[in-house]
């Protein structure tokens, strides 16, 4: 297994805005036909908006898309579609990284001749830079790993407060940057290919500035950026095609517009007309728009669809009574009708029904890119709470409440965010735990507080729709994050069943100093049928991206490191 | 004259705060912390502490207020150091969402608010006022009852409503327009009266219904003042009794009217722009809402208002202007 | 010959009232006919029934000869050219029957312009000289002020100037004193009286003060109900009444002359 | 200021002590104008009135609109309270009284109003509106609602209709036997016949002064007809801008006025006699009333006096007797034969 | 009542009434509806709906058939029929809950502000001047968001009775000042009333017909205002059905299911305007000037 890496938490897992958001791998390299030529402006329609292009705070997966045709980072995915995408390749460095010291010490050369947009090359100076960043307090969105990592990492207050730099990265000479790790990382080299490893240079950073107008190491620059509207990119003439193996930059010209209506979109790219011919939309279709799309032959040719690693999942607060009797939440657990779930993010096309917590891009079976492309959902691991096509099994969810005493029913809260999606969903919820005699009570939530309210054990309530995407492919981002008893804080938590089981925390610990990948990620796949049978989540989805483009576009698949979204780089116009 | 302007102007500053005062009470009130929103997924308490220094969160509500009223008299800059973010005047506070100063914010987007609400006035106007003389002249007739019914079916037409099946009437079925997108009127005209039909139609359709009904009743009652049969005794011809003695005085009260409708479509047409995706003020407003984007909130609310009590302030100084029985003293 | 002779003039109205029923006038050139008679008894919508200008809904029955021509009946435009042009009108409450929005001398300019081709400023001029012969002082400025400016006197004078700017035939006066504070009546009465004989004009004044119609009129009708109960000249009228109406009308009146009933008659009619 | 507000009252021959009398009643009211609802000033509407009503006599307050006259009514039965002077009835000051200790004055100084209907609650039925009199004084009715109703001339069927369903005399009627409800002293009468036409004024005239005859009530009898002043007055006062000019018993007042506006008003009213009206002398009176915001100095009436002298606009000429029981306010009153 | 035969009398107010009442009725008897139907506003009917098609409803018109005689939701397959006739009472119930709230408010206030005048005026016409000045509808959603866990249907209508109160207290105010100024009231002044009588028993029953007319204006305003707010996305909580809910969930869908967007928003439509209409009536009857001469 590869290092890889993903990110879209936030917003993703909640279908905040759009139906579907973050997603994973597989080979979905549908409209992929024709070859893309050079020239043209390639427009790209959005139904939310971008976080934060500046490369240190950003952590959303379609930020990342785009970001990636603005800036390089030391290494990068593979541009291609299914497994082969999760793939690590070098991009400003000539490698994937030299580990040393045990994987404690990280050593990468960059390559000759990348350039800023404004010409001058970019050193090791630049990188580090962009690193040090990341820990000024004034830039907070970012991925933890470099502080939590890098040595004195917990110390450093960023080269805002602290000109002098962080020891802990050396640049010998301009081409040659080193990282000192306080631990043993094994998955470095996957951890650089986040935005925060893009070189910033000292001069150009406007600080909380600069995230309206980052200075471009990528084919493309900013011509013109307003939040929330659009985002106009324009070639960067001083980027050099030879030295960048991953990015095409065919077209001329993207011009993203944000925050249109989601149905919109898809209304748009069905129609295919004038500008829209050389449209793609950046998020899945909706539920709406999948009937019309999937009767028409035609328009089925310019849906693109393209595999995830991430899962949703119910989550069940274990420290609420009676969700702390293990009965009553495998009594949920059987009672939810996942396929009633599924279609209201738009049925079969917008994933499989998920039956144990790694989808089997992540499992151990999935660990080897050379079975990954032909991966069936039958080879995931057996559900242990099974139901005839996922839709639920009330008759065994009763018995199991009247085994723990509440066969005249319970009344249960269920967190949602005030969108339609979370609204939807919620109801699916409802109607499916009715059935089992599972009053659910719907808290909606302002999308804007959702995540604080969730994140806090002492606000939440008792379910809440959730769901994890890990950083990149592998467990070492999922497992450790999601179910570590000791990681469950008072505000921000990620553990929102709230699960705290000392085996667990304990085998977490021994899988995390494997060595060896793939023995790891089989060891976690054990250790996570180990926790399904606690049921402190239920999952229900193992998302796919199906994503329409315009007539004209070519080059287009999935990429499973944007959630099965399309690759940005590698669009291109048909002529 | 000058005196009364400004305290007119006293009165409406103080109009401003008070909304300001509750409006930021109001998010006072709200569970978002936008500190919160900003830390991200992996936050300490220090970073959340930090954050909170630099969004000026960690002082009291009252200098928090104070900080907000100064910022838009003289400007201020957030947090300090070389992190330091300017807010020039007049600041209406800093989005730290999308990074930008709320004013420039509500500037970029007051463009396409003004378009759909100058068109729609144009439209509701013509179309509205002229339907209501007509109706007053033929009272009773067909045309006033068919007028009449299909102004009150305008009114009670829901925007969202008239807007969706617009656009499916006219874009997904018989596709003779393209979706709304913000096209600037000095960029591409065509495209821009393309773009704008839409809500203009969707507004017009509303207000048209409320205009043709105050204007056929005020027309109904300037018909029976005692200066129209004046005018007619006098032996004018019928087109100027109406258009100069019974039209002008039941122009009045649409002037107010159409004052305080023109200063809130300013201010944003939420449901229209969300409905067309046109990012107007409306738009901002709504999708700040949405994102818990306080500063962008305030802003849009407090720069609402401010339209509607200008508008107000308008409205009256017309009057004055048309009205010779309140210009005389005033 | 006469003016003005009505003849058998009905007025009906939507509503099923009939407000007048068979009324006949007669009033010859440079005449003054006083028509009297208590609230609703018709003759107000006769005024306005000779200019046409009665709602849609009232219908006209009988005759109206105006020097010659046939009103009822008539097509609006050839109505419109008599109106104002040969037959004037001044009403009773001359705050309301001016408009608010435009100054007075336009609003004479007006009716001069809408019957004979002058351009604005010798229509002003027309409208300033009237002013004038109204007895508004000043009236070079006055002319440019707003009805709300003028006391109730003024304006009367003003309506009184409007309807006189076209020298017209005849000059309709409903209740044009009425109200007006007696010692401003006495002054629009004064000016009515100079201008007859000075322009020779016909009026028909409308009233129910007999002591006005006394002053002013030639002859005079007394209607009630919507007919004409007693007619002849003034003075025959007044001392020799012959219908017991008009002399409880007459004797009704609490004079401020003459001997002091401890009651006074009442008219039969309803209170 | 007024020169006149601390004159004594002059003596007039009444042969009992008065039930009403005034002393320099002065009301102001702030005007505001136009778009800026500026203070342009004060409008002196009452300045400095004296009057005095015996019991069973009827005062006539004559004058043009805008004189006063009204606000005069309003003062007497404090639905304004004046700005200064004082208001006695039946010897008790009510100056100081709050509304709760004027209640029971009230049963004894009522009103007649100008507007029968608007007078009348549109909501209420006849029953109730006669009914309110005693509701409104805790007080319980002494005679039904028909005796009342016949007292006025009205029939006892006509209890249970609403006002809209009246005649103009009709309500009026209606207005009467609801300020008689009480058994009032005094009843203060603003304009009760200009509202209607002229057959129906006789007939309200001559109930009032049946009414007066059966139980002795006194009148201040408002109205700006001098014709029906005469017919109901014993005494009159004639009010110019705010202030009395002259005041006298009528017969005098009609055969012999001294003031230049009285007998201006006089010579004023049309007289329904075609002969005597055309061989009338006549006093036309220049001009317009002087604006009450910006009233002329010293005699109020000098702008458009035909006697009009230096000393007119020097000094304001009092109120005073010319002869015992008629007063004028002129510098040159006209000389009584 | 005399009101409600005039009304009676004319054909569009008849028809107005006919509907409003029918809507009244529907809501009172949703349960017996839903029964004799059987159907329920909240049960999932997966069968109905077609999960490759993203849940569109199988069959013609937003799958109208025999178990379903409005068709069924996209996705979840809920009865739409059901689901109308109980947001006729949510949506109906909050609206008249809500212009009770305002017309109380508006018309004790606005009676106060306009009978005593003096300061009292000055404070409450401030007041109603700022309200009215004020984006209500930015103010509505960020109020009704920021309350969570609070009973959403009650929020609605104590936001929407709030905000509604000075339209409501502007006619009151002008009516009452009107009606102070009147003899009626001097009237009884001079016999003694004391304020508290002139202001409920002489003035008050005089505003019923103005009151009347604003209170049957502002119920379909209301009812569009809440399905405004739903429509934002600040409406009643799921699965509770209300029509603006229904309309806003139904958006998405206009192009691919347009019955269910054409349901619930042509119901919401006549019932407006049968308001509308009604309101209309009830002022030209009550208002003589604006009766036809």
């Amino acid at each position: 297994m590869r290092p890889r890496r993903a990110a879209c938490a936030l917003t993703a897992t909640l279908g905040l805005l759009s139906a579907a958001a973050c997603g994973g791998p597989d080979g979905g390299g549908a409209a992929a036909d024709a070859t893309p030529a050079p020239g043209g402006t390639l427009h790209v329609l959005s139904s939310i908006d971008l976080e934060h292009l500046d490369p240190a705070r950003a952590y959303v997966t379609s930020t990342q898309d785009v970001g990636r045709l603005l800036y390089r980072t030391l290494t990068t995915f593979a541009p291609a579609p299914g497994q082969a995408g999760g793939q690590i390749v070098p991009d400003l460095a000539t490698d994937t990284g030299r580990p040393a010291d045990g994987a404690r010490t990280w050593t990468f050369t960059l390559k000759d001749g990348v350039k800023f947009e404004d010409g001058r090359p970019v050193t090791s100076k630049d990188v580090k830079y962009g690193v040090e960043r990341t820990f000024a307090a004034e830039l907070p969105e970012g991925p933890p790993y470099a502080r939590l990592w890098l040595a004195g990492g917990e110390t450093y207050k960023g080269p805002y407060k602290d000109p002098a730099g962080l020891a802990s990265i050396e640049t010998p000479d301009e081409r040659t940057i080193v990282f000192r790790l306080n631990r043993p990382v094994a998955d470095f080299g996957s951890a650089v290919s986040l935005p925060m490893f893009a070189p910033v240079p000292q001069d150009k950073d406007t600080g909380v500035g600069y995230d309206n107008r980052p200075f471009s190491s990528g084919p493309y620059r900013i011509d013109a950026f307003e939040p929330k509207k659009q985002l106009t990119l324009v070639r960067n003439p001083a980027w050099d095609r030879t030295t960048d193996t991953v990015r095409k930059g065919l077209p001329d010209k993207v011009v993203i517009d944000l925050n249109l209506d989601p149905a919109v979109v898809d209304q748009r790219l069905i129609a295919g007309q004038g500008e829209d011919a050389d449209a793609v939309a950046l998020e899945p279709i909706g539920p709406a728009s999948v009937g019309r799309v999937v009767n028409d032959p035609r328009l089925k040719k310019r849906l693109v669809t393209g595999e995830s690693i991430n899962t949703r999942f119910l989550s069940i607060n274990t420290r609420h009574r009676p969700l702390d009797d293990v009965r009553v939440r495998q009594a949920i657990a059987y009672a939810l009708d996942k396929d009633a779930l599924r279609t209201t993010r738009g049925g079969p096309i917008a994933g499989d029904l998920a039956t144990t917590l790694l989808p089997p891009t992540l499992s151990g079976a999935a660990a080897t890119p050379a079975t990954a492309a032909a991966t069936p959902p039958g080879g995931a691991p057996e559900d242990p709470y099974p139901s005839k096509d996922g839709k639920g099994d009330p008759d065994k969810a009763k018995a199991l409440l009247a085994e723990a005493g509440h066969a005249s029913g319970l009344e249960l809260t269920l967190d949602t965010p005030a969108t339609a999606g979370g609204k939807a969903q919620g109801e699916a919820v409802q109607a499916s735990l009715a059935r089992a005699g599972i009053t659910v009570k719907i808290n909606e939530i302002s999308s804007s507080a959702f995540y604080s309210t969730v994140g806090s054990p002492a606000r939440q309530h008792d379910l809440v729709i959730d769901g994890w995407t890990p950083d990149w492919p592998g467990a070492s981002t999922y497992l450790p994050i999601l179910f570590d008893g000791r990681l469950i804080t008072p505000e921000g938590n990620n553990n929102r069943a709230q699960y705290d089981s000392p085996e667990v925390d304990a085998r977490l610990d021994e899988i995390a100093a494997v060595g060896d990948p793939a023995a790891a990620q089989s060891a976690y796949g054990e250790l996570a049928q180990r926790i399904m049978r606690d049921a402190p989540v239920v999952p229900f989805l193992w998302d796919r991206a199906a994503v329409l483009v315009g007539p004209n576009v070519a080059g287009a698949y999935g990429h499973t490191a944007f959630v099965g979204r399309l690759d940005l780089v590698s669009l291109g116009l048909r002529k | 004259m000058i005196l009364y302007l400004l305290r007119r102007l006293a009165v409406t500053a103080l109009i401003l705060l008070v909304i300001c005062a509750a409006t930021f009470a109001i998010f006072y009130l709200m569970p978002a912390d936008p500190a919160q929103g900003a830390c991200g997924k992996a936050c300490s308490p220090e970073r959340l502490a930090g954050i909170r220094a630099t969004l000026g969160l960690d002082r009291s509500p009252f200098a928090q207020f104070g900080d907000y009223l100064g910022g838009i008299l003289s400007g201020r800059t957030y947090g300090t150091g070389a992190q330091a973010v300017p807010c020039p005047f007049p600041c209406l506070g800093f989005s730290f969402q999308t990074n930008r100063p709320v004013w420039e914010m509500l500037t970029a987007r007051l463009p396409v608010s003004v378009s759909i609400a100058a068109g729609a006035a144009v439209l509701w106007l013509a179309v509205g006022v002229a339907a209501g003389v007509v109706s007053a002249l033929r009272r009773g007739s067909l045309w006033d009852r068919a007028a009449m019914t299909a102004a009150l079916g305008g009114v009670s037409l829901p925007v969202y409503f008239t807007a969706l099946v617009l656009q499916y009437l006219l874009v997904v079925r018989l596709n003779v327009l393209p979706y709304p997108t913000a096209v600037p009127l000095t960029e591409d005209p065509a495209g821009w009266a393309q773009s704008m039909v839409m809500p203009w139609i969707t507004l017009a359709m509303l207000y048209a219904g409320v205009y043709a009904r105050v204007t056929r009743s005020e027309m109904l009652e300037s018909l029976g003042q005692n200066y129209v049969r004046t005018a007619r005794a006098k032996g004018l011809a019928e087109v100027t009794v109406v258009r100069r003695h019974a039209l002008r005085p039941a122009l009045m009260p649409i002037v107010t009217i159409f004052g305080m409708d023109l200063g809130a479509l300013l201010g944003g047409a939420l449901i229209t722009e969300s409905v067309f995706g046109l990012p107007g003020v409306g738009k901002l407003a709504a999708d700040a809402i949405a994102g818990a984007d306080q500063p962008v909130i305030l802003g849009v609310t407090l720069v609402a208002a401010c339209f509607v009590v200008l508008a107000n302030l308008v409205v009256d100084l017309v009057y004055a202007v048309l009205d010779p029985r309140v210009r005389a003293v005033a | 010959m006469s003016l003005l002779t009505v003849r058998g003039l009905t007025v009906d109205f939507g509503s099923g009232v009939r407000a007048v029923a068979g009324l006949d006038l007669d009033l010859a050139a440079g005449q003054v006919l006083g028509v009297v008679g208590e609230s609703g008894s018709g003759k107000s919508v006769t005024s306005l029934a000779v200019l046409g200008l009665l709602p849609r809904d009232a219908r006209v029955g009988g005759e109206i000869h105006f020097d010659g021509r046939e009103l009822t009946g008539l097509d609006r435009r050839s109505l419109r050219r008599l109106r104002g042009n040969r037959i004037a009108m001044v009403f009773q409450d001359p705050l309301s029957c001016l408009n608010p929005y435009y100054p007075v001398a336009f609003q004479i300019a007006e009716a001069y312009r809408a019957h004979h081709r002058a351009g604005r400023k010798a229509a002003h001029r027309v409208a300033v000289r009237m002013l004038e012969r109204v007895g508004i002082p000043e009236p070079e400025r006055r002319a440019r002020s707003y009805p709300h400016e003028f006391s109730g006197g003024m304006r009367q004078r003003v309506m009184i100037a409007m309807a006189l700017c076209l020298e017209p035939d005849l000059l309709i006066a409903d209740e044009p004193t009425t109200a007006l504070d007696v010692t401003v009546q006495a002054q629009i009465l004064g000016l009515l009286r100079e201008l007859r004989q000075e322009a020779g004009t016909a009026i028909m004044l409308i009233t129910h003060d007999m002591g006005v119609v006394a002053g002013l009129a030639d002859h005079v009708v007394v209607m009630h109900d919507g007919r004409a109960v007693e007619r002849g000249t003034v003075h025959d009228v007044f001392h020799r009444p012959q219908e017991a109406y008009t002399r409880g009308l007459l004797a009704c009146v609490p004079r401020i002359d003459g001997p002091l009933p401890h009651r006074l008659p009442t008219l039969e009619a309803s209170s | 200021m007024s020169e006149l507000r601390d004159t004594p009252l002059p003596e007039t021959p009444l042969l009992e002590p008065p039930l009403l009398e005034t002393r320099s009643l002065v009301k102001r009211f702030p005007v505001r104008h136009g778009l800026t609802r500026r203070l342009a000033g004060h409008v002196t509407a009452v300045d400095g009135v004296s009057l005095r009503v015996a019991p069973g006599e009827t005062l006539g307050l004559v004058g043009e609109s805008g004189c006063g006259k009204s606000t005069v009514a309003r003062l007497l039965t404090r639905l304004e309270r004046p700005t200064s002077g004082t208001v006695r009835f039946a010897g008790q000051d009510l100056a100081g009284l709050d509304e709760r200790r004027l209640r029971p004055v009230r049963r004894e100084l009522q009103m007649v109003f100008q507007d029968p209907l608007s007078s009348l609650n549109p909501r209420q039925t006849v029953r109730r509106i006669l009914a309110s009199p005693f509701a409104y004084q805790g007080l319980e009715p002494d005679e039904p609602v028909e005796r009342l109703l016949e007292r006025v001339g009205l029939r006892a069927d006509h209890a249970d209709r609403h006002p809209h369903e009246f005649s103009g005399g009709q309500a009026q009627r209606i207005g009467i036997a609801r300020a008689l409800a009480l058994r009032p002293k005094l009843v203060v009468c603003d304009e009760p016949v200009s509202a209607l036409d002229v057959s129906v004024q006789a007939q309200i005239l001559n109930l009032l002064k049946d009414l007066q005859d059966e139980y002795g009530l006194a009148y201040l009898f408002i109205a700006h007809d001098l014709g029906a002043v005469r017919q109901i007055s014993t005494r009159i006062a004639v009010m110019y801008l705010g202030a009395v000019v002259e005041t006298t018993d009528r017969d005098t007042l009609f055969a012999t006025p001294a003031h230049p506006y009285t007998r201006a008003l006089l010579s004023a009213v049309p007289l329904p006699d075609p002969d005597a009206e055309r061989g009338r002398e006549r006093i036309v009176l220049r001009g317009d009333l002087p604006s009450p915001l910006d009233p002329p100095s010293g005699c109020r009436f000098r702008t458009r006096c035909p006697k009009a002298a230096d000393r007119c606009a020097a000094e304001r000429p009092a109120l005073r007797a010319i002869v015992p029981g008629h007063e004028v306010a002129c510098h040159f009153p006209e000389e009584m034969p | 009542m005399t009101v409600l035969r005039k009304l009676l009398a004319q054909r569009s107010a008849a028809l107005a009434l006919t509907a409003v009442a029918l809507l009244v009725l529907t809501a009172l008897a949703a349960p017996l509806i839903t029964w004799l139907a059987g159907s329920s506003p909240t049960a999932f009917h997966g069968e109905a709906v077609d999960p490759a098609l993203g849940g569109l409803p199988r069959g013609t018109a937003g799958g109208i058939s025999a178990a379903h005689w409005l068709g069924v939701e996209p996705v979840n397959g809920r009865d739409v029929l059901a689901r109308v006739v109980y947001g006729a009472r949510v949506s109906l119930l909050i609206a008249v809950l809500a212009t009770a709230l305002s017309v109380t408010l508006g018309t004790a206030l606005g009676l106060l502000a306009g009978f005593l005048g003096g300061w009292t005026d000055t404070v409450i016409g401030r007041l109603m001047d700022l309200l009215l000045s004020f984006p209500s509808l930015i103010f509505m959603i960020a109020l009704i968001s920021a309350a969570p866990g609070a009973d959403r249907r009650l929020l609605l209508v104590v936001v929407l009775g709030f905000f509604g109160w000075p339209y409501v207290g502007r006619i009151v105010r002008g009516q009452a000042m009107v009606l102070a100024r009147g003899e009626f009231v001097a009237a009884a002044r001079v016999l003694g009333a004391s304020r508290r009588t002139l202001l409920l028993r002489e003035v008050l029953p005089n505003l019923t017909g103005p009151v009347l007319v604003v209170a049957t204006m502002s119920i379909p305003a209301c009812i569009a205002t809440e399905a405004g707010l739903s429509f934002l996305g600040v409406g009643v909580q799921p699965p509770t059905p209300s029509w603006g809910q229904m309309i806003a969930t139904a958006v998405p869908w206009y192009a691919a299911d347009p019955a269910y967007f054409l349901i619930p928003g042509a119901l919401l439509f006549v019932t407006v305007l049968a308001f509308n209409v009604l309101g209309d009536a009830v002022r030209d009857t009550l208002d003589p000037r604006s009766r036809p001469r």
